[in-house]
């Protein structure tokens, strides 16, 4: 069984992270597109932490008793990528609004057919 | 003190100035800040230059914890190369920006301008800096995030869906980046880059390495804005302020030339990324592509500034191309080009930014007639245009006479003459704006025009006079990028 | 048991990540990604991960989702369809995943305690962070200290941030409505503000200060912090949240934020020591750890709580100059 | 024997829970409108949250867990029918009217 199902988790993430960026590269919305992002990289973010873990262990929280952690390195990169996706998204969704105010839509499609009239 | 902490200093430096800069409500204390730093960064790069030369790679050991335990700062031939490219350009684009900022940007936003410009440099100097993969990862996002604030504030509402196509370009090239380095890591079960290399060993065969291998290089080629991959790029150089065409065409796809160069050699090795990946033919096919579509594009448009961005995609190809021969010769004369190119475009992108100034557009029919009015601006252009193509006495004359060189020894004739056929390509679109500028008939409303202010025009030429020294005793930069290429290529034997 | 909690919460996610493609009302569609993101938190508890789960839980469902909100309000609620069929995408999306598939086949197994990643560097931080650094929660002591400079680095991102919601969106101050929205409706929720207001600030330094011995540390107080300052705004009108934290003392603290972060790394220079040595900052080198992690903490909370409330104020200020 | 009584206990709290907040997610889903839906949403708050959370303390017994639960508890008191009023006045605002048997008006 767990000969079988070792890598069930990753595949899942795997995915989820398909999920985030098919919304990124095929719908015309921009906030569509800035969510998708969103799940891409949180979908990342659940790969990263799923390695980190260890059979048994608990939270890297050094107490006496407990002898087996999880591999703490990967939370802290991920900690780093967490504030690293707000700025993104806090950024992407500036620029949209931006964007509607500039355009008076936020399609793509519609925002590329003004520019083409330009 | 200040020369061992140097490598810190180089990037840290930066770093505190762009909060003090955010600070500074006025446009002027905030450009002084911003101008010192930019110079002191260059006076650290040409220090730090010496070291390397002196004393060969340095290692820094951030916050004392030994390797591969903490971070560490590593410097050798290579990134003593890119640092001087980034820090030369900062320092020339500052004394230019104060004018051509005034100009283009309100006031109020000129304080975060220049915050974010010491951001986009720390950033930059950081990734060629760092030797951790994950602080890689993190100063590549400073400098992007900088750089899509930077490029939104260039004045039309292009600017705000160019910048906007790059966040979501880049971010995905950034992610793609991040995907690479945790399986690198989940392999390996290290962030420090030498010693991941000595540690990949083991598991070389493994396909989660190859695939590891696949998305680095992805995500770095969005960010180097390599040929399929580039579609965010003309749109972003064409709307940003020209200062920031100026100074990002000159730097960032650069720095993803140089992380690049970093996985495919420090980490992965030359036998796996070339031989066993055959990496080298397909990064070739692409620069190849690359080289022709952009130098073709380029020839249709009427924007200058889109112009030289399709032009930049073709210049990155001749770097990749280099790169993709895999030899030493081909390895320096892809980094000798990178010089060279960040030369050039800096010093061309500059005179558009003059032409801008005084004439609100650079569409070239409204230049009909400008070198009348603008005799030194114009003058810069064609001398940076001539570098393009590659005029001997020219820098651009110098790189691609190594590249030839490298091509023709490692057996590709064919792409010799490709090198020569594009050179004739950047001759025609170099030409209509020559044709625009000195042979037709100005209009009424040209006569309005005059020259750029000096403020403007001394940087302008001061990056054309290294462009021509370069061109006559090319001796000191060939021999850092060979010496960087020997680097390079020398560490894969561990 | 453990396995069970996992595949119901990836089950879950897979769940919520079809719909949020699927789905048109962009509402629906923000609200599904607060829930997807609050799934993910708990799996990272599931997962032992108990520091990253509070951050994703402040930043991803709550932060991220109020600026959501914000921007459809700002612009529109409808997703029209896609023109074209999204073939080449999915080609993309389809070979992207089966390259990462084809990678997972050599991966060491979900939770093998022999994978690499438990044995080179990991190991080490465990084992000697009692010694070196004497906190008990390691991620904190590897976050602030072995690897502080990819924690100064994020400061900076976060400060980046600020910048560009300051240059894209600005801060309209002219015509903002003090009294905020009618007076009647809102009694009941600015009764539970007032109790809750000095309560959320409380749980914030608690969580700032407690970082060391559990999961917490300077960015989810920061967050929470903020929160704090978001309810007050929500409650009794931005006007009112702007007396209490200006504008423009929110550019001051965003800056010194990463001022304190990177003078602590000067200081230690100056002491003759290495970049954001903590060590020499006191005569015991753990105190001087201890020193160090502190005031970093603080100039992390400072700088997230301030650009937290810059993005917050810049979306909300435009929202209020649209609707007088 | 004591342990046994609070485990036997705890669980049916659990339990009960569990099926209070299975109630109130069915009554979402199946109610007519908004304003009912909010009437089956608030039993997940009060009753469903609240139990569950009874359930946990008994597990926890005499520590700082059972202290923090509570705390938690005493906040959901709070916050549960905050929003649900909140949305509810949100909706009047909005002006979406209630769904009135037609017969009986």
């Amino acid at each position: 069984m767990p000969e079988l199902l070792g890598h069930y988790n990753y595949w899942i993430v795997i995915v989820l992270m398909m999920t985030g960026f098919y919304t990124v590269i095929a719908r015309p919305n921009l906030i569509k597109k800035v969510i998708g992002l969103f799940i891409f990289q949180t979908s990342v973010f659940i790969f990263f932490i799923s390695m980190a873990k260890v059979d048994g262990g608990t939270a890297p929280i050094i107490e006496a008793g407990i002898s087996v952690y999880s591999n703490p390195l990967p939370h802290v990169l991920i900690l780093t990528a967490i504030v690293v996706s707000l700025a993104t998204t806090a950024l992407g969704l500036a620029l949209v609004v931006r964007i509607r105010e500039a355009y008076g839509t936020i399609n793509e499609d519609d925002i590329h057919v003004q520019d083409e009239a330009d | 003190m200040l020369i061992s902490n140097l490598p810190a200093l180089q990037v840290v430096v930066p770093l505190v100035s762009a909060p003090v800069c955010l600070l500074l409500r006025n446009p002027r204390h905030a450009w002084a800040c911003a101008l010192t730093i930019s110079w002191l960064v260059l006076a650290m790069a040409v220090m730090m230059l010496q070291q390397v030369y002196a004393v060969g790679t340095l290692s820094y050991a951030i916050g004392a914890w030994a390797t591969p335990w903490g971070i560490e700062y590593r410097v050798d031939m290579a990134s003593a190369l890119m640092i001087l490219v980034i820090a030369v350009i900062g320092a020339v684009v500052m004394p230019y920006a104060r004018r051509s900022i005034e100009h283009e940007l309100h006031h109020k936003h000129a304080s975060i301008f220049y915050a974010c410009y010491l951001l986009c440099l720390t950033g930059l100097l950081g990734i060629v800096v760092t030797g951790d993969a994950f602080n890689l990862f993190v100063f590549l996002e400073i400098s992007s995030l900088s750089s899509y604030v930077l490029i939104s504030l260039g004045g039309s509402r292009r600017a705000l869906t160019a910048s906007f196509q790059y966040l979501v370009m880049g971010t995905l090239g950034a992610t793609f980046i991040l995907i690479g380095i945790g399986l690198l890591y989940m392999m390996t079960g290290t962030l420090n880059m030498m010693d991941m290399a000595q540690r990949l060993t083991g598991v070389m065969e493994t396909r989660t390495i190859r695939v590891a291998f696949a998305f680095v290089t992805v995500g770095v080629s969005i960010k180097l804005a390599l040929f399929p991959l580039h579609i965010w790029l003309p749109n972003a150089y064409s709307f940003a302020p020209s200062v920031v065409s100026a100074f990002i065409a000159s730097t960032a796809t650069k720095v993803g030339v140089y992380v690049l160069l970093r996985f495919f050699f420090t980490v992965f090795g030359i036998q796996f990324s070339f031989v066993d990946m055959h990496v080298g033919e397909i990064m070739m096919l692409l620069a190849i592509a690359a080289i022709l579509v952009g130098s073709l594009v380029a020839i249709f448009q009427n924007n200058a500034k889109r112009m030289l961005a399709y032009s930049s995609v073709a210049q990155i190809g001749y770097v990749i191309l280099g790169i993709s021969l895999a030899t030493t010769a081909g390895v320096s004369a892809g980094m000798i080009q990178l010089f060279n190119h960040a030369l050039i475009k800096g010093a061309l992108f500059m005179a558009l930014g003059c032409v801008f100034l005084r004439l609100g557009s650079v569409e070239i029919r409204n230049m009909h007639g400008l070198a009348r009015q603008m005799p030194w601006t114009m003058a810069a252009f064609v001398a940076g245009g001539l570098s393009l193509i590659g005029l001997p006495l020219t820098a651009g004359f110098i790189s691609k006479w190594y590249l030839v060189s490298a091509a023709l020894t490692a057996g590709y004739w064919p792409l010799a003459v490709l090198v020569l056929l594009s050179s004739l390509l950047a001759l025609i679109y170099i030409w209509r704006m020559v044709e625009a500028a000195y042979f037709q008939v100005p209009g009424t409303a040209m006569h309005a025009v005059r020259e750029a202010p000096v403020s403007m025009l001394v940087p302008t030429w001061l990056l054309i006079g290294i462009n021509l020294y370069v061109g006559i005793d090319a001796g000191v930069i060939t021999d850092m990028a060979q010496q960087a290429a020997t680097t390079l290529i020398g560490q894969t034997g561990q | 048991m453990d396995y069970l909690i996992d595949i119901v919460l990836l089950g879950l996610l897979m769940i919520t990540g079809f719909a949020i493609v699927r789905m048109r009302s962009l509402l629906a569609v923000a609200m599904l990604t607060s829930i997807y993101s609050l799934l993910s938190a708990s799996l990272f508890v599931a997962l032992d991960a108990v520091d990253v789960a509070l951050t994703e839980a402040a930043i991803g469902a709550g932060i991220s989702t109020i600026l959501m909100l914000a921007t459809i309000a700002l612009t529109s609620d409808e997703e029209k369809a896609p023109r074209h069929t999204p073939l080449l995408p999915l080609i993309v999306v389809t070979a992207t995943g089966a390259a990462l598939i084809y990678g997972t086949l050599d991966m060491p197994h979900h939770g093998d305690p022999d994978a690499p990643v438990h044995h080179h560097v990991a190991p080490t931080y465990l084992h000697d962070t009692p010694g070196e650094i004497g906190v008990p929660n390691v991620v904190t002591s590897v976050l602030a200290s072995y690897r502080g400079y990819d924690t100064l680095g994020e400061v900076t991102v976060i400060l980046t941030a600020g910048a560009g919601v300051l240059a894209l969106l600005g801060y309209r101050t002219r015509r903002l409505n003090s009294r905020g929205p009618g007076n009647r409706q809102l009694v009941v929720l600015r009764v539970i503000a007032k109790l809750f207001f000095p309560l959320i600030l409380l749980f914030a330094l608690y969580v700032l200060f407690h970082g060391d011995y559990g999961p917490g540390g300077g960015f989810q107080a920061g967050v929470i912090f903020a929160t704090g300052f978001i309810l007050y705004a929500l409650a009794f009108g931005l006007g009112n949240a702007q007396r209490v934290i200006p504008h423009r003392l929110l550019r001051i603290m965003a800056a010194v934020g990463v001022l304190i972060y990177a003078g602590v790394g000067i200081e230690s220079m100056l002491l003759g020591g290495k970049f954001l040595e903590y060590r020499v900052l006191a005569d015991d080198p753990v105190t001087g750890q201890h020193l160090g992690i502190m005031l970093i903490e603080l100039g992390v909370g400072i700088t997230v709580t301030a650009v937290v409330l810059i993005i917050y104020y810049g979306f909300v200020s435009r929202l209020h100059a649209r609707d007088i | 024997m004591i342990s046994l009584i609070a485990d036997i206990l705890s669980w049916t709290c659990l339990l009960g829970g569990a099926i209070f907040l299975l109630i109130g997610a069915i009554g979402v889903l199946r109610f007519p409108d908004f304003y009912s839906r909010l009437h089956a949403v608030s039993i997940c708050d009060t009753l469903g949250a609240g139990l569950v959370l009874t359930g946990l303390m008994l597990q926890g017994g005499l520590s700082l867990v059972t202290v923090k639960l509570l705390l938690m508890f005493y906040f959901l008191l709070f916050t549960g029918p905050t929003a649900v009023h909140a949305l509810a006045e949100a909706a009047l605002q909005s002006k979406l009217k209630p769904l009135v048997d037609e017969h009986e008006s």
